[in-house]
């Protein structure tokens, strides 16, 4: 009982110190992709190559005055960005972010929790990060914020269904809700037993997950609650010092978890290629998994920045539109394909 | 139609690929990737500067001749084309024994450039018709207060043993003509 | 362990309850009856109906709730419009709740001698829950679709105005 | 009496259904400092009413203190994005007052000059729409091209936003040949980095989507607003003063007048777009044409005398004198001189009684005249266009003020 | 594993708070909540029983109502919005009278 606990609590601890490192970086990371894109050069000041940005960043953050409006509804004012990091980071306790690990003939899973409804828990704390925004937005009584937050509501609830409806096929597919038996569903991927990426069946899918989840995630081309050119900075307007981090913060998280969620949905998770020809043992193997997880992960935050720093940014309506006109019907239309292929395939 | 010189240079028309956003936004982020490789085009500042023109309109400078005498004469033609004016000027009489440090009979014993008012047209350099002022490639430091952005006398004219070359910003004819040492001018 | 956690979960529930009604600004309102739908989804978990507790925690929760706080946002109702109301009335609905508890109390009194017949609890999970969804409730399952598809075609004909067109009422799920 | 405090409490939530949103004079989006008070209902502009005066510098009174070509200075400051035009236009005013004859070399080397501005100008325009779209990486490259420009001028006169180029007669110095490369420079790069914005955003249908039926205003509005330039264009009617008034040798010169068709801000940005292509092929034809000669023409009494020559001569340092101190005689009356500025017909109304200093200048802006039609092209859109549309009309704090 | 008494006293304080909400605010978006309120309480009393019997039918008719629910909330809303826009009000007093 001590030792699952102390299992359970270090890795906790491990994956919460994790997220909020690569949180960290992907500040930098942002920074400094979008200064290669953009033929500049970025941060490079603090540290080698401006390594230690992020640390600069934080005690900026920490040593800003606080400022918190008069006219402000103080207690949903604070509330408001805490909400967003704790929903932010409540997400990383179902993702499997690597097979087990043996040690003393004991197996340790590298996951926190296995719930028998894995995919539904994700959606759950999605749909509550919305609040975080909403209230910030609202308590701050700003205008712009109160629009940006409008905004954000309208946004979130629409884009989660489309999400929604599109995870639904992929669950048709592999007839289980738990993220860690959709993994162990692509083990093996290229190589060996030829259990391929849910990508390869679910490509219509994946492109509304991914659409979806910039939409989430309040990224280009959907970053309407923030639009710093319309709405100033639209829900953190008002917000200074570590207020505004938390927000910041919150966002980077979120896109981090939903690389995460696509990396184990579609990109076979913490499974690589050949891993099980390869005739490592299995920790190894576990080991190098986790890695190739992280990989496709990096690869999905850079791929977020990479979009935010080419593409315009939608209307209001034109964003209604496309949740609500394209979105949704193709991913219904996705579910009744899947359904029949699926029908076919059994007779 | 007013002319016959015009053509319509909109098409608003979508086809379907350019209707269902992907191509484009494919086509976009190879255009963006391509710059991940490119030279950057920031010049780290502090370490190292940007190459100026050589007529750049800076931080003025009064002039001093070959033998270190300030060349100005306070004849305020440049307080008069300071379109911004900026220039103050107190004109004061060469007493005895300062040739050396006055070219002409009169100079100015106060030279003050305000240059929060400077607007760096460069017409004061043009006015001047005693080869006394010129703008100068360096750039104006920076201060706290206001106060110290009346330039004087002292931050002005150039000192003796670090002079200023401003041959640069001068006609090919004005430099032929500064060869003619028999001049009054040059002399 | 478990009982405590039913108590704690109750009284958070009970509590929020409480300050939902008796809140007077509508935003606070929301939130507590948040806090409120939190705790009955902690109750789901106990009672081993942790997909139902998902389901509302998405719905309840994620839906139905922002699209209040929306409401209210755009309306911008604040402490101040909401209107006054006599202490008689007050009173009154007072005593009408008091009555409706007692009316409770009396009704429910004596349940405790019931127990559960069954020790196996397996009916939450997704698997047996959509078996019987799909099988013996399918005909209300479809009647549900419809109800659902003729509240959003009500909803959007309702927020759409004669004037041109103003905000456009989603409505979720 | 329930029923009258129902008809109060109706108009007091009558006026609380709309939200008054401050536009400005800060905001990101405002590209300088004036206000917009925008009345909504929602995310939908109602109404909207357009302050200006933020930075009222009084420009055409300090033009009537000075003398004509203490006034070049003061032109930069209108458009800003375009100073140069704005200098060689009141040379022009000036010299057309006096009635110089002005050498074909100058006239081309002018053209040169104003068709960069006018690159400049256009450019900041669509690159200021693309980042008001959302797309700052587009933005970037073009400011890179700007920078170019900017080189060039610096290399003209020694500056590069507030230029004060030429002078009265011409300009103040030839073009060195260091400028010349920088000219030839700029016109080899700019193209690849014109296509790859052009790449970026023009058949982006997200682009397309925020841009197209925003912001429109029919031709016969335009017209009765008094629009020029780019924006009138856009909206399909294709007067330009370099074609319709030619100056300073345009005539000699081909190239053809982009329209749009129904004023929206993508007409804009395709008209600006198609400018700027434009402008490159008449640089380049100057340069092809260029003529040998001076590089001011002969008005011995507003064209400084060389400096050797004030050095030395009595005759040159009177005339000097005589300049500086703004004492020459310039004949009574009143002109009108405009040119196609960055934004539209700038034009200048001087009246002159033989003093030193304009008896009454005015600078006609065209900002200023779009600024007014703007509350009509935004009304009943949502907010995120009206951000837009004020961005592609390209309103220039500088120009609003006078 | 706890009482079904248990569940059903605490359902019926939740339920009891629903209706004295109903009764005592006039806000109707409020009145909204409190009928929120109520259906909660009783989905409660549904899932405990499908717990206790292990029959899954409570927990589809929970579902059911969630789905009622939602409905009716977006009607609902919708219906408020529109009496706002012609009211200027959330005032259910105001709505009484049944035309505006």
């Amino acid at each position: 009982m001590i030792s699952f606990l102390l299992y359970k609590g270090i890795l906790s601890g491990a994956i919460l110190a994790l997220t909020l490192l690569v949180a960290a970086y992907s500040t930098y990371a942002e920074r400094k992709i979008a200064a290669f894109l953009q033929d500049r050069i970025g941060p490079d000041r603090a540290g080698p190559f401006g390594i230690l940005q992020p640390l600069a960043d934080g005690l900026k953050f920490i040593m800003k005055e606080e400022i918190i409006p008069n006219v402000s509804n103080k207690l949903l004012f604070v509330l408001g960005p805490c909400i967003a990091m704790l929903t932010a980071l409540m997400a990383g306790v179902i993702i499997p972010w690597g097979g087990t690990l043996i040690m003393d003939g004991v197996e340790y899973s590298l996951q926190i929790a296995d719930l028998n409804i894995g995919i539904l828990y994700v959606f759950g704390v999605v749909s509550i990060g919305v609040y975080g925004i909403m209230i910030g937005g609202w308590a701050s009584n700003n205008k712009f914020s109160l629009l940006g937050a409008i905004r954000a509501s309208a946004q979130m609830i629409s884009y989660e269904i489309a999400m929604g409806l599109s995870i639904i096929a992929l669950i048709i597919m592999t007839g289980t809700l738990s993220l860690r038996e959709i993994t162990l569903l692509q083990t093996g991927g290229v190589g060996g037993d030829w259990n391929m990426w849910n990508v390869v069946y679910q490509p219509l899918g994946f492109i509304i997950f991914l659409i979806c989840a910039f939409a989430e995630c309040n990224r280009t081309p959907f970053d309407l609650p923030e639009c710093e050119t319309e709405l100033v900075g639209g829900y953190h307007t008002e917000y200074s010092s570590m207020k505004l981090g938390f927000y910041l913060f919150a966002e980077y998280i979120n896109m981090f978890v939903s690389s995460a969620v696509i990396s184990t949905l579609y990109f076979g998770g913490y499974n690589f290629p050949f891993m099980n020809n390869l005739g490592l043992d299995h920790n190894t193997i576990t080991i190098l998994g986790t890695v190739a997880f992280f990989l496709k992960i990096t690869f999905f935050i850079f791929f977020f920045m990479w979009i935010r720093w080419t593409v315009p940014r939608f209307r209001y309506d034109q964003l209604m539109n496309l949740g609500w006109k394209m979105l949704i019907p193709l991913a219904v239309v996705n579910i009744f394909l899947t359904g029949l292929v699926l029908i076919f395939m059994n007779r | 139609m007013l002319t016959n010189r015009s053509k319509v240079v909109v098409k608003k028309e979508m086809n379907f690929w350019e209707r269902i956003y992907l191509p484009a936004i494919l086509g976009g982020i190879v255009i963006t990737i391509k710059h991940l490789f490119r030279r950057s085009a920031t010049v780290r500042y502090p370490e190292k500067k940007r190459e100026i023109s050589a007529i750049w309109r800076g931080q003025h400078v009064l002039k001093r001749d070959d033998i270190g005498a300030e060349r100005c004469t306070a004849c305020g033609l440049c307080a008069v084309a300071c379109p911004a004016e900026a220039i103050t000027m107190i004109a004061a009489e060469r007493k005895k024994g300062e040739e050396n440090l006055y070219r002409e009979e009169k100079y100015a014993s106060t030279y003050e450039i305000n240059m929060l008012r400077c607007i760096f047209c460069g017409l004061c350099e043009e006015a001047c018709p005693k080869e006394a002022i010129f703008l100068t490639d360096r750039i104006i430091e920076t201060d706290y207060g206001r106060k110290g952005f009346v330039f004087g006398k002292d931050k002005l004219v150039e000192p003796v043993d670090q002079r200023v070359d401003v041959s640069k910003r001068q006609t090919p004819a004005v430099l032929e003509f500064k060869q003619h040492k028999q001049l009054t001018h040059n002399k | 362990m478990t009982i405590n956690l039913f108590y704690f979960l109750s009284f958070v529930a009970v509590f929020s309850a409480l300050l939902v009604v008796f809140s007077k600004n509508p935003v606070y309102s929301v939130l507590y009856l948040i806090i409120t739908f939190f705790a009955i989804a902690g109750h789901y978990v106990l009672l081993n109906a942790e997909f139902l507790a998902a389901v509302h925690v998405i719905v309840y929760a994620g839906a139905i709730m922002v699209l209040f706080l929306y409401v209210i946002m755009m309306l911008n109702l604040n402490t101040e419009t909401e209107p006054h109301k006599s202490n008689l009335l007050k009173f009154a609905a007072a005593i009408c709740a008091g009555l409706l508890m007692i009316v409770l109390v009396g009704s429910l009194k004596g349940s405790e001698l019931l127990q559960s017949p069954v020790m196996v609890h397996d009916v939450g999970l997704v698997k047996n829950l959509g078996k019987v969804l799909f099988t013996d409730f399918l005909l209300p399952f479809e009647i549900a679709s419809v109800l659902l598809l003729a509240a959003m075609v009500g909803a959007v004909m309702l927020g759409k105005s004669e004037k041109p067109p103003a905000n456009e009422t989603k409505t979720s799920k | 009496m329930e029923a009258k405090q129902t008809t109060d409490q109706y108009y007091q939530a009558e006026e609380k259904q709309y939200s008054y949103l401050n536009l400005g004079p800060t905001h990101p989006a405002t590209h300088g400092i004036f206000q917009n008070v925008l009345k909504m209902d929602g995310e939908i502009i109602m109404d909207a009413e357009p302050t200006i005066g933020y930075i009222h510098r009084a420009f055409e009174k300090l033009a009537e203190r000075r003398p004509f070509y203490q006034i070049t200075p003061i032109t930069d400051r209108m458009n800003y994005c375009s100073a140069p035009i704005n200098n060689i236009g009141w040379h022009m005013t000036v010299e057309k007052l006096l009635g110089v004859e002005i050498p074909k070399r100058v006239q081309y080397l002018r053209v040169i000059v104003m068709e960069l501005a006018r690159i400049t100008d256009h450019l900041i325009c669509n690159a200021v729409i693309a980042v008001d779209t959302g797309a700052l990486t587009g933005f970037v490259y073009m400011f890179q091209q700007r920078e170019l420009v900017y080189e060039i001028y610096e290399e003209l006169c020694g500056a590069r936003l507030t230029s004060n180029v030429g002078r009265i007669g011409g300009f103040e110095r030839d073009f060195t040949p260091k400028a010349w490369e920088k000219i030839g420079r700029f016109l080899k790069e700019f193209p690849v980095v014109m296509k790859e914005f052009e790449n970026l955003l023009v058949r982006n249908r997200i682009f397309m989507d925020r841009s197209i039926g925003t912001g429109g205003i029919t031709a016969e509005r335009a017209l009765s607003y008094g629009f020029t330039g780019p924006n009138l264009r856009a909206a399909g009617v294709d007067y330009d003063v370099r074609v319709a008034m030619p100056y300073s040798s345009y005539e000699d010169f081909d190239f053809i007048i982009p329209i749009g068709t129904n004023g929206d801000v993508y007409d804009r940005f395709m008209v600006r777009q198609e400018e700027m292509w434009q402008s490159m092929s008449i640089i380049k034809q100057a340069i092809a044409k260029l003529p040998e000669g001076p590089f001011h023409a002969n008005v011995p009494d507003f064209y400084l005398p060389p400096k050797e020559e004030v050095y030395n001569n009595m005759e040159a340092l009177i005339y000097h004198f005589k300049i500086v101190m703004g004492e020459t005689d310039v004949p009574k009356g009143e002109v009108y001189h405009a040119v196609e500025g960055g934004n539209g017909e700038l034009g200048y109304y001087l009246v002159s009684d033989g003093g030193r200093t304009p008896y009454r200048l005015h600078f006609r802006r065209p900002c200023f005249i779009y600024y007014q039609a703007y509350p009509e092209m935004i009304k009943g859109s949502m907010l995120s266009d009206a951000i837009l549309t004020l961005s592609s009309m390209n309103v220039i704090a500088g120009e609003l003020d006078s | 594993m706890i009482p079904i008494d248990y569940y059903l006293w605490l359902s019926a304080v939740l339920f009891t708070i629903g209706v004295m909400g109903v009764l005592y605010r006039r806000n109707a978006i409020v009145v909204f909540m409190c009928i929120e309120l109520m259906l909660n309480a009783v989905n409660l009393v549904m899932v405990a029983f499908s717990n206790y019997r292990n029959d899954a039918a409570g927990q589809v008719f929970v579902f059911f109502i969630m789905a009622v629910a939602a409905a009716e909330v977006a009607v609902g809303l919708a219906i408020l919005i529109v009496m706002y826009r012609n009211t200027k009000t959330t005032d259910i007093n105001i709505l009484n009278r049944l035309k505006w």
